[in-house]
């Protein structure tokens, strides 16, 4: 029902095309591991090469301890959620999530309450005689779950489930894919570009950029104390600024040399790091903030993003004088 | 400019269907020759081609070969799709060349093609000859239109059936085949409609069974009469009842 | 699995291939039948042919009658493509039944039709009737390449023009001609190899000056010869010659 | 090169469905409104009436005080940016932006020049000879605002501009549409399914919904005071708690009955409508901020999305006491 993955060294070729570079990955059994990075980055083809639908030019895949070199799909521990649901549309939905057992010869009474079961697990009891057609996209998802859930792998590969729904479906269907995954235990690798998705999921990020991983740790270390440039600016919006002898452009500061990243969130009126008076360029009404452009008056082109208090109404030329409560300082 | 558009729509259709439409009307005329002055309504030519037994035979042949060639182009051409999708070929420009070269080959050299070959590996000419110069005609067409029917949500639904354990040939059953079943009666009914309709391949390789198309051609070497006419219009009316089956049965259930 | 799908598309290939092969090898035949013994190597049935007047005659009036009548179909298919999108009918059914119906009118039923019509005007068979009949039957088929091809993108451009002060003519000729150059060159490219290869309206609706199929058809009186396979292998080496300016002109520029 | 816009008691029938059902609106010269709605809710249709693609089945359209009845959209004085762009792929980014004035008479070397102030004004200076298939999706965004302002028309109409666009570069664009519409002057009316992107760009946002106007004005009052509970939930998250007889689900409070309307960065623990103590259910770091489900503890049915802030660490199960820092009530 749940097994650890270790992927050991894998890389990956297409021609002469770099996809996977030396990866390593540890996967606990019964965790929750988000792939997350841009596309192209390599996060679905290593998704693929965990469920059989590749072979890695170089590196070995263990699920459970075992070597999976040359294990095709249907004979690895593992099912897939596929983004597009991937459903059979001339069958019922009872039919699809049984679809596995019978492959395995599972009898029809039997497999049919097993689906039946499944069904309920993913909130969708009683409807096992619909077809695919007659259901929205958020149930479709559901039903793919269930189908993929119904055979009991020991890891359950999700490439973008999410990927099709529109954001208040899918801000939903993290919730339940979270609480799915605690009630079965069944290890869950889901890849996603969305940055959100992946801290509302994860039990822990694993970034990847370039057929490499740049970071992985749970959500709030990688968003906190990203390891690389790449790791802040991808996990949210964040202020570059060149620190060079003990020098920013706003003046000087007790920091190592290289590049100062600060959150739009992490800057305030009263934060202990000064960067001292801001002239207000922009700024809107965002809901839960309001988002300004500022540039220091010691450095008039530097241009940075700050989140205000949501009754902040700063006009244009305004001056405030502004400080970080939190940063970072990586080197460039 | 609606106004305009409209007009222009309707002359196109005009000078699409005129042939046709002159056609079928003067296979109504009462009088031995299909010109004006129009004599008035009559069946009885319709009469006469529905009493005449060569023609019958003809066209109880036409349906055997159409038929047939057509469910065989079928099979032959899923499964060429089907292979195809999986080698999946670098190249979108190669892919293209492996689909279209097959369309190159036009109805006059597989009729002079196959009739060089049934030359010389000695067999005779029939209505199964003219059957397989179908079938070569036809397995492109079926081919290219499965293809192009197997869309990613097509090939992810395989993947995932063979995710789940399925074997390959419970793939095809379970899961391509019943997924295709529009694209499938669409490729059949096309291939029976063109095979219906078809001559020169049916004129080079039969012999003494033959089709409609062949024993129309027979009869107009006596000249045009109201009795081709109501052969022609017997054929016409069978293509019709062909698309609109296939608009019915396939693209209506596809919605 | 994969060996086996490129065995399964290899022996696929043949089957389509092979009689085309057959007519090809046996064009070079150094003796009088198409037939093994295999002789040897000989141009000299090339040279017979492309030294026949009469051969060569018909070849120019395949060419002329396919130039002529697919620019003409063309320009009239464009005009009713765009005409169509304009007017925008309610319902896809309906749509697509005014696509489809023009083709269901097969060559064999707008050869008989126009042999009533032009028996009952009067108009003399002869080249430009067979090219009449050549747009007939490729205007529907210019028709629906080039509205298919007229996607959301198009029209949205066409809107663009229009909201920038653009009159119809302008429309058409500045923005939705140059934005389909790709199809359009598809569709006359396709409507001539059709016209090229076409028999029965081009034997129909002909007298004294005919075209290569029809001459074709003539030598075939005489029963199979290398003669025949060597003019046989001319038409579809135009043909393949036709398919790969396609292929070149159209499909690669366009990505 | 500016104009207002008036819109008198306008409704379409498509057949028998009210696509847009007596809408009336103001639009002032040289105005930001952005229209604002769900798929179907009929605000591209009223862009399309305004630009003359389509005709009213009742009411009347007036830009600049002229009544727009049967004039097509090339004798109208609005331009449009479709969602796709609409580039004509075979012109260079010149002939694209010079189109319009070509349409006009003006010279080959006068529309040459005008078409590379434009282009310079949207930060595609010196690209003139490019074509646009050799542009990213954010330029070819550029080229099309551009070739509408081109004409210099008094109302420019965006319909769905940076729908295509990815999110990153989406929030650039908006901050460049709204510079870009305080340099011309011209009104602008924009189209947009994204409530972000209309608190980012909006002068006034008009909040339609199955063709009518449920709520208009400026970004932070359509946000913390909406007129509707439609409004209320299009704009943000929001917790909808029913009030009948001065009793909450949680307690008695002092509000006229109705339905409570909390949005989750609203709910802290020093806020003075008091919800009390909470359990919390489940709880995710989101980078600004974290995410939890509370419920509380006298109404435990009751289910509560809370913003609490980036340094909280509320495990589930633990119990916070709660209240609201700001609140509306709107009656059901």
């Amino acid at each position: 029902m749940t097994a650890d993955v270790q992927i050991q060294a894998v890389s990956q070729r297409f021609g002469t095309t770099n996809v996977l570079d030396n990866v390593s990955l540890e996967i606990a059994a019964g965790e929750f591991v988000v792939l997350l990075g841009p596309s192209g980055c390599g996060k679905t083809t290593l998704l693929n090469l965990i469920g059989g639908f590749a072979e890695p030019t170089a590196g070995a895949v263990r699920i459970g301890g075992r070597d999976m070199a040359g294990l095709a799909p249907q004979h690895r521990p593992t099912t897939t959620v596929f983004q597009d649901y991937a459903l059979f549309p001339h069958m019922t939905l009872r039919d699809n999530v049984a679809f596995g057992l019978r492959m395995r010869g599972v009898s029809k009474a039997k497999r049919g309450e097993k689906a039946d079961a499944m069904l309920s697990l993913v909130g969708l009891e009683g409807r096992g005689d619909r077809r695919p057609h007659e259901l929205s996209g958020g149930q479709r998802q559901r039903v793919a779950l269930a189908r993929a859930l119904a055979v009991e792998p020991d890891v359950l590969l999700l490439d973008e489930p999410l990927g099709a729904l529109d954001l208040k479906l899918r801000r939903q269907m993290q919730d339940e894919l979270k609480s799915i995954q605690r009630r079965v235990g069944t290890t869950f690798v889901h890849v996603t570009h969305d940055q959100e998705e992946a801290m509302a999921i994860a039990d822990r990020i694993v970034v990847m950029n370039a057929g490499r991983i740049e970071d992985h740790g749970p959500p709030r270390e990688v968003y906190l104390h990203p390891k690389t440039l790449f790791t802040a600016s991808f996990m949210g919006e964040v202020n570059r600024i060149p620190i060079a002898g003990g020098h920013a452009p706003f003046g000087p500061v007790a920091l190592p040399d290289g590049t100062l990243c600060l959150r739009p969130e992490a800057i305030t009126e009263s934060g202990p790091l000064r960067i001292g008076p801001c002239r207000v360029l922009e700024a809107a009404f965002f809901g839960a903030h309001v988002r300004a452009h500022v540039a220091p008056l010691t450095a008039p082109d530097l241009r940075l993003v700050v989140h205000l208090p949501q009754s902040a109404m700063p006009a244009p030329g305004q001056v405030l004088d502004l400080g970080a409560e939190t940063w970072g300082v990586l080197s460039t | 400019m609606r106004v305009l558009s409209w007009l222009y729509l309707a002359l196109a259709y005009v000078f699409v269907f005129l042939p046709v439409a002159v056609l079928v009307a003067f296979s109504f005329q009462d009088g031995r020759l299909p010109v004006p002055p129009f004599k008035g309504v009559s069946f009885r030519w319709y009469e006469k081609v529905l009493g005449d037994g060569d023609l019958m035979a003809a066209l109880g042949h036409s349906f055997l070969v159409a038929v047939v060639s057509s469910l065989i182009a079928l099979v032959l051409g899923f499964l060429a799709a089907h292979a195809l999708a999986r080698v999946a070929l670098p190249g979108s420009a190669l892919m293209r060349g492996v689909l279209i070269a097959p369309m190159t080959v036009s109805y006059l050299i597989v009729a002079l093609g196959l009739l060089n070959l049934f030359n010389l590996t000695g067999v005779r000419l029939s209505l199964w000859t003219a059957g397989i110069g179908h079938v070569v005609i036809n397995l492109p067409l079926c081919f290219a239109i499965l293809y192009a029917a197997m869309g990613d949500h097509q090939k992810n639904a395989e993947r995932a059936a063979r995710d789940l354990g399925a074997a390959e040939w419970q793939v095809l059953a379970l899961v391509s085949a019943p997924m295709l079943a529009m694209p499938l009666a669409a490729a059949f009914f096309l291939s029976v409609t063109f095979s219906w309709d078809e001559f020169i391949i049916a004129f080079l390789l039969t012999r003494f069974d033959v089709t409609l198309p062949v024993e129309i051609w027979s009869m107009l070497k006596s000249g045009l009469s109201p009795a081709t006419n109501a052969v022609g219009s017997l054929v016409f009316l069978v293509s019709v009842t062909l698309v609109i089956l296939l608009e019915i049965f396939v693209f209506r259930r596809a919605k």
